[in-house]
């Protein structure tokens, strides 16, 4: 039974039945990305009502807090496939970490600038020392050390293993890194209150955070298996599947 | 087992010794860069004391980053960690060991002249013995995380840069702690809350950071 | 060599483990120790919060003794932990929920006259709904 | 297959469809080797076939990409310890601290094996690879022919049942590579074995198996 699992997981995580695979599933996770994501945002930006005390300038969250939830969730995704990268072998899951990497620093960037461009308003200051943004802060940090160490090692597969390594040790430190500062923000400044701390958000504000949070899912699907499979094709480069699939073009 | 790391202690300390010189270079950066504050912002009373706590523990930090270098670096390049992994001990009480010698080699003398560094920045006298006992608790935790980054790094050109990319946010609980600890300290108030704070991220440090420096290390190995 | 491979690396587990154990130990007693640097009205009239240092006070806003100035922001008023009182200043907009009888909590420092200066107040929702912080300070307070 | 009553023919180290990929680059693959106790065999192949990454999987600092190296019967990784007191490996970078003692050398090295040996055999050791009266010298005062010859003392001292050597030859005069065949030829009397990689081509008055690594295939001559 668990030799019949294993096999199969070792067959989906072939480089070749993943390139097929995936070359199938990128259409679908990007068209409804995209249709949720200009729904998302229409509900968000014209539908959605005007906040009683921020007014218009809370809209900014239907793009900050998605943002800020994928920069998270895709370190987790990212060490948590270096983990099984490092483990058990499979070339697959070091791929898909190293192709998360940028996308989950992308995110991280923009929730900080947005979180900024919402600071002008609310607090009266592009950048304030808040809790939330220094740990993205620090968490855009975690992820150029990863794609740092990743490419100034030259074996690929030693690279994958160290930055690997990397991240898996990085999501132990995310807790203490995140209590730290939110300890060290209540301890200078006052936990700020953010209109998400209470527990309800109106429901026509709620429905386009969640459109918008699943949108930001989809796209990362759809862009994590193009990178990864630009990954596969390079690395495997030298193989006969890939030399017969140029050919056919 | 503890035959191993008694030697390899002994080993690290002898070699230390033999080229003294380089022993107290962290030591001097450490005096150095602190005593750039007075000289670069004001030395009044007043804003130092402000300063101290911070000014005092990213002196630390840097000093000991910049000598993480002579943990693997030097092993590495003539060959001696090989044979450190092809010993019958358990690689992680080996790595053990060459830490603590690289925490009673750098973080140690540290905490010795923190007192006179505090003297320096006008930290009060009642947070005097916080200062020393957060560095007490803190530096080794430096030297435990940095072990993790230096094995990733060591086979790197120029890892320099690279290693101070992937280890300072590690290193940020440890900074908020230790000088918020001075800091309270100075107000006269309890510090238990942040060194005990510390402690735990200590004992946490002991027992995960060597298990994955000794994973690191396998992988860089593996060339 | 005494010890045998199995019984070595079964060694290295029970001490990583220990290690976890009196980390999460350590880090629960320093999370009990006062890190946010709370304190309610009694230990502020019994000397044991400090002068001149943000902490944070919370309790509940005694009834009738919320003055606001006519020409400022500024709001005096008294809080409480069911034994004893102090007075606070807060110069500022204060929040919607903030009510007589309210439960809140505000940051600030003491100045000398034992009066707390708050820079910040929040106010949470009801009295059946206090911040876990308020509601042990009222109880340590009722114990009294 | 493994014959415990002569002890001679007995299986050390065999290897099983290694497979080992660097840089991209496919080095060998499908390479089987068995070596016996009292066997010696030489790896050749030229700059940048794999000598030293073959040499590096067989003591498990490497991994290989497929396949598996045994100790007598088992996975290494199964009884690492074992393997790593029967076994020892020298590179071709030197393990010697210039800071310490020829001496001082020796000992730290035995030290990381768990190993002490006697003042008076490390003495005997040395006089062997003709370092006698050395013992207290700093090794940066020597060259590095002499620092070679440490390792071989080393060697000598550890009484390990397999010798994996890289370029064991590197910076040793005549006298020295004599020293080696001598050594290796009364290693493998005693029922050792080794396996080492040189282009300097080493002729033993013995029957020498040969592997020849090259052109991504390895093939046993």
């Amino acid at each position: 039974m668990f030799k019949r699992i294993w096999g199969w997981i070792q067959r989906f995580s072939s480089p070749k039945h993943f390139y097929s695979i995936s070359g199938k599933m990128i259409p679908w996770f990007a068209i409804s990305a995209i249709f949720l994501g200009v729904y998302g945002l229409y509900m968000g930006l014209f539908v959605a009502p005007t906040d009683y005390q921020q007014g218009e300038s809370y809209r900014i969250i239907f793009i900050h807090v998605p943002a800020a939830w994928m920069s998270m969730f895709i370190y987790v995704v990212m060490a948590v496939s270096a983990g099984i990268g490092l483990i058990w072998q499979i070339k697959l899951a070091d791929m898909i970490a190293a192709a998360s990497a940028p996308i989950g620093a992308w995110f991280t960037f923009i929730a900080l600038v947005t979180g900024s461009l919402w600071g002008k308003p609310m607090w009266g200051a592009y950048w304030v020392w808040d809790a939330r943004l220094t740990s993205e802060l620090i968490l855009l940090f975690l992820y150029f050390g990863y794609m740092a160490l990743q490419s100034s090692i030259e074996d690929q597969r030693t690279a994958d293993k160290a930055s690997g390594l990397l991240a898996i040790v990085g999501v132990v430190n995310i807790p203490i890194i995140h209590y730290s500062v939110q300890w060290w923000n209540t301890l200078h400044q006052g936990a700020t209150v953010s209109k998400l701390d209470k527990p309800s958000m109106h429901v026509d504000m709620l429905i386009p955070l969640l459109v918008m949070a699943i949108a930001a899912k989809l796209f990362y699907a759809a862009i994590v298996l193009v990178r990864a499979r630009n990954q596969v094709l390079y690395r495997e480069r030298n193989r006969q599947w890939v030399r017969e699939l140029v050919e056919k073009l | 087992m503890l035959k191993a790391f008694y030697h390899l202690l002994a080993r690290d300390l002898r070699l230390a010794f033999r080229s003294r010189h380089e022993l107290a270079n962290p030591l001097i950066f450490f005096v150095l860069v602190v005593s750039l504050f007075p000289l670069a912002v004001t030395p009044s009373a007043d804003l130092l004391m402000v300063m101290a706590p911070g000014v005092i523990w990213v002196s630390a930090l840097l000093s000991v980053l910049l000598s993480l270098d002579r943990l693997f670096k030097q092993d590495y390049e003539d060959g001696s960690l090989d044979q450190l992994m092809l010993s019958p001990n358990p690689l992680v009480i080996l790595v053990l060991a060459k830490v603590f010698a690289h925490w009673l080699l750098t973080g140690l003398p540290l905490v010795l002249i923190a007192p006179l560094l505090g003297m320096f920045m006008y930290v009060p006298d009642e947070a005097i013995s916080t200062l020393i006992f957060s560095l007490l608790l803190g530096t080794p935790v430096l030297s435990l995380v940095g072990a993790i980054g230096v094995s990733l790094t060591v086979a790197v050109n120029r890892g320099g840069v690279l290693l101070s990319l992937i280890i300072l946010p590690l290193y940020i609980p440890i900074l908020i702690f230790g000088a918020n600890a001075v800091d309270v300290a100075s107000d006269g108030m309890s510090v238990r809350g942040q060194l005990l704070f510390l402690a735990a991220v200590l004992a946490l440090a002991i027992s995960l950071a060597p298990l994955a420096t000794a994973v690191a290390l396998r992988i860089t190995a593996s060339r | 060599m005494a010890m045998n491979k199995r019984s070595k690396r079964k060694l290295l587990v029970v001490m990583v483990l220990l290690g976890i154990s009196l980390a999460t130990v350590l880090a629960l007693t320093a999370f009990e120790e006062n890190l946010m640097y709370f304190y309610s009205p009694t230990e502020v009239n019994d000397g044991t919060a400090p002068t001149g240092r943000a902490i944070r006070v919370g309790g509940l806003v005694v009834e009738g003794t919320v003055e606001r100035d006519s020409d400022s922001l500024l709001v005096k008023f008294d809080l409480t932990d069911g034994a004893e009182n102090i007075s606070i200043e807060y110069s500022g907009i204060l929040p919607d929920l903030f009510r007589e009888g309210q439960g809140i909590v505000a940051m600030g420092k003491l100045n000398d006259k034992k009066v707390f200066v708050a820079d910040e107040v929040l106010a949470k929702h009801d009295e059946n709904y206090m911040p876990p912080e308020v509601a042990d300070a009222l109880e340590a307070a009722e114990k009294k | 297959m493994i014959d415990t009553e002569s002890g001679k023919t007995a299986l050390m180290l065999e290897t099983r469809q290694l497979e080992c990929v660097r840089d991209d680059r496919l080095l060998f693959t499908d390479l089987s080797i068995k070596l016996a106790a009292g066997e010696i065999l030489q790896i050749e192949g030229a700059n940048g076939s794999g000598k030293t990454s073959l040499l590096r999987i067989l003591c498990g600092l490497r991994r290989a990409e497929e396949g598996d190296v045994y100790w007598q019967g088992e996975k290494v990784s199964q009884v690492r310890e074992d393997f790593y007191a029967s076994m020892v490996y020298i590179g071709h970078l030197p393990c010697i601290k210039g800071d310490l003692t020829t001496l001082e050398n020796i000992q730290s090295l035995l030290d990381t094996r768990s190993q002490s040996a006697p003042i008076e055999e490390i003495d005997e050791a040395l006089a062997k690879v003709g370092l006698a009266g050395f013992d207290d010298v700093p090794s940066k005062a020597l060259s590095s022919g002499q620092r070679r010859r440490i390792l071989l003392a080393f060697l000598f001292l550890t009484k390990a049942k397999l010798w994996i050597m890289d370029e064991p030859l590197t910076a040793l005069d005549v006298q020295g590579v004599e020293l080696v065949e001598s050594m290796l030829m009364e290693h493998r009397e005693t029922g050792g074995s080794a396996v080492f990689t040189t282009h300097h081509g080493m002729q033993l008055p013995c029957e020498m198996s040969s592997v020849t690594l090259g052109k991504g295939q390895g093939s046993k001559c």
